[in-house]
């Protein structure tokens, strides 16, 4: 079989890196592994709910930062729930939700351009007898308020709609949903993915009136192995995963203490100086958007634009070339991004938010997503937007589409 | 960002996606023929230069994923100064073999690649010598059902969405 | 309320320390750590599924962890799911192979002293139409194979059995277990938790026949964030998670790489001397043992005693005093250990694996599980001999037990 | 090792373990009482000395959790020159605040406390003055039925899975 060492010494390590696939998982600053370290092996080490020093230190790791996710979040009252990642917290969400309620209601709502940790799990529960309904979205991924309205009926169980779209940046108005849907029945349940949305914009749960929300520590420059749900108090979930509690009344087994310290760490990172990350974010984001537009022709942006759109969100389809062989090439080159590619998938359709924005599949193939970062530098974007234009046009000498976009090939699909 | 399976290459494949051997459009081919469908992801392009049973040049194009520019690229290195009859009986294991290894999810590259190559060789005899072999099949070889079918899969995903591609 | 940080001022740290909660969780060597870090933020922290660079350098470090797990379990051909611990991997053990043979059989047949991470996934099931029999162990803890094939019948989907017990350490004779059920039906699905087996006690899938095998990092001194469950080719599961799969078919969401590489390291230091080691642990072990019996009167050893114990479990009720008063006396004294007592349970009842094996409650509420460690030293458990009695001894003056052992309270209780 | 809660103690608990107030059999003691059951994992003794209507001295012997040992240990203190009028007031929130908080699980250990004081003025009452002052109702308190339930209830799980306690 194929060898990984192998192939890593053929791609060789590029002498200048930029790493802009935060989205589905990245580095950790220094400072983040700084405060795991001594839950290692020096202090906290122990078993957060045993009774001996070790455990005691260790529960005070989960105590602080639950504190801390819930002052930033505004949640006073709520009780949070730590899991692993973002995917377990949508799972205990969704599936919770229904089987806590289970008699009562069986419709769930979701938009069109979920993460596939709200769609799976709502369809897995088909098979019980619950219904998912997909709300469309619109040409930049949002989902008009009027529309959810009329799909409320006296069946309708929950509402899970993301804040921020994970692959085009769409950032919905949260506020105006939940209160279109309390305001037919305030006995539904309101979720919302909140992983993309953590230290990007502000949440407070208060305002938002929301009942359950979810985040994510490696979204926030956090390490992997904690998630959260925020659940409104009173709000009762089904288990779905079981053994011995800790801490966490609805996730069994001892809690992840180094991760959670770390993520703690990020947190503080993340929301000191908020306002200044954001904006470096974005400024980023434009330089990168605006680049890449000026020079790449055949290119288009998905998602919104302005103060609609994610700080760190970049979003682009390069016709006629296909999305996962851009990544190589620019992974060749130092640039490490993703694709919405059906290549790289289990199946065989390309990204389901580029396709539910209304673009062709030949344009969800050819798209590439960009994260910025707090940590990039303007000069990090210079290199990327210094290969960007070169990458794309080597593809495209390679592709027989460019020269037969108007010609032959139209005729191949039946235009 | 949904449903992913690791893309892991041999160094041949990382090799001809950095410099395929072949590339671009001949412009005094004898016959081409293109497999795939943009809205698939994937469409190989094949140049043939024929000279009597023997090809004497190939080249193609390819809008796809490394792999399959690579299987594109090494097609076209395994077909030269092969026979015609040669060249028809290249399978898609063989092209597999020669990149060291594909990832079992990519074999539709080597398929799609020797779906191409297949069609050039049936056109050629077609369209160019009017006539047919013994050796060259009347039915569709298996690897031009399979390029024909990802073709028409997807007139018809786009038929059910009613998206107009 | 009560602020954690006064209370580990007034524990203060005491000047000699021996942690012997490994069972719970625990500290990590330096090695692993060193392990992990480059993939914080130097090399690997990509996805693992996703086309650059530092993608293909995480999926190099779980391709390899894999290998290596198979080679240490004699795992060829059989296929491994990563998840985030052993309850996650047991969960989907018994979840995941009901409900992937639901329409067939009903019947769920585990031993009485499992890890409630089998115990209460299965009661989960229950109010699906799944039965679950619970087989009762012998006073030390043996499940009885001629018992165990009386129970198989055509209904009987799956077998659970643990292969060492975690509270008193019963090693089971899982080929015998497993035989006896497959001669009898060989569709039955043999499970087989091997958590507090692995880096004990040999273990080979091929020659014990098992199906299903659960191993979890943080019980081999590896960090918390990895679990697996062997999983023998063919066998179909029900996935019980939904998301992105990644290399991962069962389990979804981006993996835990830097875990999965601190994983792989405490393996090699598992298994490089694996018999020293091993030896280590028993001599500690019984030097613990015998060390108690002799100091302190009216202690009982819970569990096997030679070679049927594991070489690391002991475990010893207090007659007179309750464990988690042990627990925090000993705390004080710099020992680190844990109790079968209800009192840190959310039940009233104490263990139900000391009960299990017939120890009355006010015995299952004085045990003491101490786990020895090839990094601790022979003046490491002196130092425990050291100060053990003296703990037993300060709170049995506190207790009333004592002398009315003999008196009035036997009367209380009705004897 | 099952289904656990963490237990985080005040430094006062901690300091009422490690010290305790008042520990020990009083052999001259007027009266003695004891709540819980070792099957249960908590029982109190309280020893009280009492001089016409005033509890001069007080102590106690716990078998339980740090808690427990603290509970007992900070009523003894809490009851020391009271009338017993005023001990029999004190509820299991005053032992609670006194001990600057506990984790709700461990609220039991605060009101096993207050059950035993309560048995032993009443079986002082009962035993030694016989008579019933208007105070004291006939009927047993809260605290002193929650004991009673708790010594009751592990008798009957012992019979219903046939153990021998
Ligand atoms: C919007 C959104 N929700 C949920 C998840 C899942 O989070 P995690 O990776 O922590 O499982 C992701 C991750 O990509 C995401 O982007
Ligand atoms: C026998 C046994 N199985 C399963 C588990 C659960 O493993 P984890 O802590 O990794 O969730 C434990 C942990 O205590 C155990 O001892």
């Amino acid at each position: 079989m194929v060898k990984v060492s192998e192939f890593l010494k053929e791609h060789g390590k590029p002498p200048r890196e930029v790493y802009l696939d935060h989205e589905n998982c990245g580095w950790v600053p220094p400072e983040v592994v700084e405060a795991m370290l001594p839950y290692f092996n020096k202090k906290g080490y122990g078993h957060p709910s045993i009774t001996n020093l070790p455990g005691w230190e260790a529960y005070e790791v989960i105590e602080s930062t639950i504190e801390k996710i819930n002052k930033s979040i505004n949640a006073r009252d709520g009780e949070l729930v730590l899991t692993h990642n973002g995917t377990e917290a949508n799972n205990l969400a969704i599936i919770g939700s229904a089987l806590a309620r289970s008699k009562e209601r069986n419709k769930i709502i979701i938009s069109a351009i979920e993460h596939v940790s709200i769609i799976f799990p709502a369809r897995s529960l088909e098979e019980n007898g619950y219904r998912v309904v997909m709300i469309p979205v619109d040409k930049e991924g949002f989902v008009d308020p009027y529309m959810l309205s009329t799909l409320i009926d006296n069946e309708t169980l929950m509402v899970s709609i993301q804040m921020v779209n994970h692959e085009i940046g769409t950032i919905q108005n949260i506020k105006e949903l939940v209160e279109t849907v309390k305001d037919k029945d305030d006995r539904i349940i309101f979720h919302t993915d909140a992983v993309d949305a953590y230290g990007r914009i502000n949440i407070d749960v208060e305002e938002l009136g929301i009942d359950l929300l979810t985040l994510s520590s490696h979204k926030i420059h956090g390490p992997r192995g904690v998630g959260a749900l925020y659940v409104r108090e009173g709000l009762k979930l089904k288990p779905i995963m079981h053994g011995a509690l800790s801490t966490q009344k609805m996730w069994p087994s001892v809690e992840n203490v180094p991760a959670i310290a770390g993520f703690s760490r990020a947190i503080d990172l993340a929301f000191t100086n908020f306002e200044d990350n954001v904006e470096k974010m974005k400024m980023l984001r434009d330089m990168l958007i605006e680049g890449i537009l000026e020079e790449v022709p055949e290119v288009l942006l998905n998602g919104p634009t302005g103060e609609k759109r994610a700080p760190d969100n970049v979003n682009m389809s390069f016709l006629h070339v296909e999305g996962e062989s851009i990544t190589v090439e620019l992974s060749l080159r130092g640039i490490y991004v993703s694709s919405g590619s059906a290549c790289t998938s289990r199946v065989l359709e390309p990204s389901h938010v580029i396709l539910a924005i209304g673009r062709k599949y030949e344009e969800a193939h050819g798209s590439i997503l960009f994260k910025t970062s707090r940590y990039q530098k303007v000069e990090d974007i210079d290199y990327v937007l210094s290969q960007v234009p070169a990458a794309i046009e080597r593809l495209r000498t390679i592709s027989p589409l460019v020269r037969e976009s108007r010609g032959i090939l139209k005729k191949m699909v039946g235009t | 960002m949904s449903t992913r399976t690791p893309l892991i290459y041999t160094p041949k494949i990382l090799d001809l996606f950095r410099n395929p051997r072949n590339l671009g459009r001949m412009e005094d081919a004898t016959v081409s023929s293109q497999a795939g469908s943009p809205a698939c992801g994937d469409v190989i392009t094949i140049y043939l230069k024929i000279d009597g049973e023997k090809i004497t040049d190939a080249s193609f194009e390819s809008y796809g994923c490394a792999a399959n520019i690579a299987a594109a690229s090494i097609i076209t290195e395994m077909v030269r100064n092969k026979t015609l009859k040669e060249a028809w009986s290249i399978t898609w294991e063989d092209v597999t073999n020669e990149l060291g290894g594909l990832p079992s999810i990519k074999y539709h590259c080597s398929i799609l690649a020797v779906g191409g190559l297949k069609r050039a060789i049936r056109k050629y005899f077609e369209e160019v010598r009017r006539e047919r072999p013994e050796w060259l099949p009347e039915n569709l070889s298996k690897e031009e059902r399979q390029a024909l079918e990802e073709e028409e899969l997807i007139e018809k995903i786009y038929r059910k969405y009613g998206v107009a591609p």
